[in-house]
């Protein structure tokens, strides 16, 4: 295992202390692991919580700011933080107006909020949650935990940021949250494993010439594997999918995001594809992202998300966001 | 069975966790995300920490405090989990100051109920239910039949280790493997087996304590 | 090899079509490799002009935009672009007030830009260039090319786009650019090679616990190479050879840059070794940037670039800036 | 040498620049940064093209145009200094029909000029330099000695050659490989690798024109 750490064990604290070196508009609390805006909590205003294992980066720390969410919970790498983060992160940006917590649909992560939610429930602290489900590689079914919340979760906290940011009460944003959840579809492809610091050996094995299909953000194997194909084709079965369960068409946000060890170049190669891919179904591409927005550690491979978009979402997408990893309008 | 038992049942617990802390991660790397073994050491850390800070006075409050430490320590899916499941379990005891196996029995199957109730498992769903309703099954059997404590902790601990391995063969329906589908069969699921250490390290325990010259449990 | 393209051959051309895809801010002309903000030139403006190399996304062209480029010039991968290409470029893109190349230290980067520079001067375009040379690996001595052009190329372009956008004279930015370059030094580690879509496998073999030292961009092997330490210790041989180069004091801004890659976790943990260093050192962080900036396709590694910032600098610095890989104040 | 002559050696370069095209890049992976084979070959085959498109009536206008296509087409270190080192070798041949080896040899020295000026590497630095100045002085001397055209370029092969092999035990000075300082030592240069390619593409182009039934160079 070759990585930039110090020790396995202290890599998540490390990494917040980074944050905390990187960004005077981040407070950070390493001990409590928390991620909340310097500014403190805004009376009157919704506070936007989220939180999720660690070695998703940018997620969810990186999205901590104005237009976008108020606290981030890192846990353990790959492990849903324990209640007390988010119970502690609540109370903190708390501003007299409710906490949203956007919940990706983990077992662990539901469990976990639905702790906290009671906990901040008890001390009388209003709390909705919006929980994201946006993977198409999951059979929706009762055989399954339901699908995982992937991609949609930075379109989701960077929605419900932007309405919590004009006053809009709690009801509203979790509604909002759901909505965008609801028109938001993504597929992801590794072609390498990750390899976790506490495991330090690759989470599945793929051979040289083996893509995985259907992969989560856990470094979990996919559904199945296939045979490396170009761009064009391993694109083409990731919309295939998406399309199938949300006919694509109408105006539409993408993301094309990486798993953390691709190459922006590939992105931009991928990028293409799926622009073609759309055109193609007479869908109209009006907002895009490609990047790194929500990752496995070091894996190779990418996700794509689409939304379907209308104005009111649009809007809300343009408006201003200054967090590390996402910045526009200011 | 009293504190100092159950006391050194979670001592042990944290030992055995510890030292199957690679394997249980490895079993998760499989089917899972790799996280298994160090969230439950990080766990059995806590409590151990926890204990010598605070010693509870009666078994029922031990299992609550340990319970509310898993939850505060482990996160992911066995964190709340277990969690809740301890901290259930130590509220049926309530305030006795020592444990006969009924209770302890009664006390295992709020347990199990904890877990479905958060969970939604089933048997045969390929989680740690599988090793926990086999146990509980085995000994409520054998406080029906009178059975001496360690004998019946060491037939719940051996249903519990037969229910993990009949993990292997199921398909995975809740949890992080699910997502897996078919692919999940054939491997055995680490919750199950964390589940068949833990009542392995309760028959132990019980074993030593009855070994004569030692407090009996 | 593993990557998200279509075919070796087309991987820079592919890929500029997904720019073209993505960011509706550039006009993208695929067939002469140039990319130019779709505003088209200001009249009266300076047009800061660079290119390289394709495999160090999002450098040059995910830096095009206001207040920082208006051209990029893309060559092939680790290829230094063609005197066409920034011929075709200055044309385009000149405002009357002449073109300013900002060209990092290869001899095939400066021949290629020297002799578009002829070629414009010949259409009567005044022409000035900055030249790029921060990498304290690469002794400074007759011996050698001379130092690389790392890191501090992002710090030059921005800084001179924001200078060129008020206005000022071409003289006044490019003595401004190597103002800058003067004051900036890098230092960058390789945990593993990368991979070249034409050579199909690894520029240089690594040791499963070694590291390389000194890297460039290009994938090129380093200078010496060393067991793997914790990160630490690599922060500290890279931060030792820029502080034994240019010491280290006053108003830093640093930049912790990931190979391409790198996940960002390890880069906040190296970003909080080199703030502790800094720190260690009596000098006072008040600019950063974390992420990946300027890449070598798949590398995994970092460098670190560290600038001594004056008022003048940190403003020009601060000044907004709206490109596809680096977005502030608008 | 006619027009005819110079555009067989451009299109045996082109030929085996394609096939050594894996070969170079794998020196340059050793010591630079694995673009040199494909470098040549995109420029070699735009030569090509050109002069499909446009044949050029005079060697020196012949090799012009291959030089501006190799500045238009391969960029990176190598591109500018082949390109400009053709330019310039046609610019000296004039507007000359055919080309004497006299000529030929004074345009190849002005091509070597071309390359010490731009990158301003001396003998023994690993570069280009290392193959095509041991060929101008074998050239210079056979002109000298009076030897035919296709002995002359056959010697001069050699020199390239031999030069190209020299380079393995030189630490490089100029472009991308002297950032490896002593490292730099025991690989071969891919740039003088080419340069005798190059050389060795115009003996051959030589000799089989000289053979009896081939129009003469
Ligand atoms: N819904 C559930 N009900 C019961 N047990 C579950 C459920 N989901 C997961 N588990 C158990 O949790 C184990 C995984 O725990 P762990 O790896 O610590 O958490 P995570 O899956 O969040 O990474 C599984 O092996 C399984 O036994
Ligand atoms: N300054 C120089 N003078 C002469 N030849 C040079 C110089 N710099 C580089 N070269 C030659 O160019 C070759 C590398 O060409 P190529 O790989 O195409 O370009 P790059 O180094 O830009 O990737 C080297 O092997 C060397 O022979
Ligand atoms: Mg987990
Ligand atoms: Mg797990
Ligand atoms: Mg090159
Ligand atoms: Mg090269």
């Amino acid at each position: 295992m070759k990585k930039l750490i110090n020790d396995a064990e202290s890599v998540v604290a490390d990494a917040l202390a980074g944050m905390a070196a990187a960004h005077p508009s981040l407070r950070v609390d390493v001990r409590n692991r928390i991620v909340l805006r310097a500014s403190g909590p805004r009376p009157g205003k919704v506070a936007v919580v989220s939180g999720g294992g660690s070695g998703h980066e940018p997620l969810h720390a990186g999205y901590v700011g104005y237009g976008m969410l108020d606290a981030a919970c890192p846990g353990e790498i790959f492990t849903s933080p324990v209640p007390d983060q988010m119970l502690e992160a609540g109370q903190r940006m708390h501003g007299g107006a409710g906490v949203l917590f956007v919940v990706k649909n983990y077992t662990g992560d539901v469990l976990n909020f639905e702790m906290a939610a009671e906990a901040l429930a008890e001390e009388g602290i209003e709390v909705a949650s919006v929980l994201v489900n946006d993977d198409v590689a999951v059979q929706d079914s009762v055989y399954t935990a339901g699908r995982r919340g992937t991609g949609a979760t930075v379109l989701v906290e960077k929605i419900t940021g932007a309405l919590a940011e004009t006053g809009a009460p709690l009801a509203e944003i979790a509604l909002t949250g759901e909505e965008v959840n609801a028109r938001s579809r993504s597929f992801g492809i590794a072609l390498t494993p990750c390899v976790t610091p506490a495991a330090g050996e690759p989470t599945f094995e793929l051979g040289p010439n083996e893509v995985e299909l259907g992969i989560g953000i856990h470094g979990e194997p996919g559904r199945t594997r296939t045979a490396l194909e170009p761009a064009r084709e391993l694109v083409r079965i990731a919309m295939d999918a998406i399309n199938d369960d949300l006919p694509l068409s109408g105006d539409v946000l993408v993301m094309v995001n990486g798993m953390g060890g691709t190459p922006l170049i590939e992105l931009y190669v991928v990028f293409a594809e799926v622009a073609a891919y759309l055109r193609r179904k007479g869908a109209n591409v009006t907002r895009r992202l490609v990047g790194n927005y929500i990752t496995s550690l070091d894996m190779q491979g990418f996700s794509v998300t689409v939304c379907r978009l209308d104005e009111r979402l649009t809007l809300l997408w343009d408006a201003p966001v200054e967090t590390p990893a996402l910045r526009w309008g200011r | 069975m009293d504190t100092r038992f159950f006391a050194a049942w979670l001592e042990e617990c944290a030992r055995v966790v510890h030292e199957q802390r690679e394997y249980l991660t490895r079993l998760d790397a499989a089917i899972g995300d790799a996280d298994h073994g160090n969230n439950l050491d990080r766990g059995f850390t806590g409590i151990r920490q926890a204990l010598a800070e605070n010693a509870p006075k009666t078994p029922g409050s031990l299992l609550a405090l340990a319970g509310t430490t898993l939850v505060r320590k482990v996160g992911g899916a066995s964190g709340p989990l277990y969690g809740s499941a301890l901290r259930q379990m130590g509220k049926a005891l309530g305030d006795a100051e020592t444990v006969g196996l009924a209770e302890l029995t009664g006390a295992l199957e709020t347990g199990l109920q904890t877990v479905r109730r958060l969970g939604g498992a089933e048997v045969g769903d390929k989680t740690m239910v599988d090793a926990l309703a086999p146990a509980c099954v085995a000994l409520r059997r054998a406080v029906e039949e009178g059975v001496k404590p360690q004998e019946a902790l060491s037939r719940a601990a051996d249903a519990a280790d037969k229910g993990a391995k009949d993990t292997v063969s199921m398909q995975a329906r809740k949890g992080r493997a699910s997502y897996l589908g078919p692919r999940s069969i054939g491997h055995q699921d680490p919750g199950a087996t964390s589940t068949a250490l833990i009542l392995a390290a309760l028959r132990d325990v019980a074993v030593s304590w009855a070994e004569p010259g030692a407090a009996g449990p």
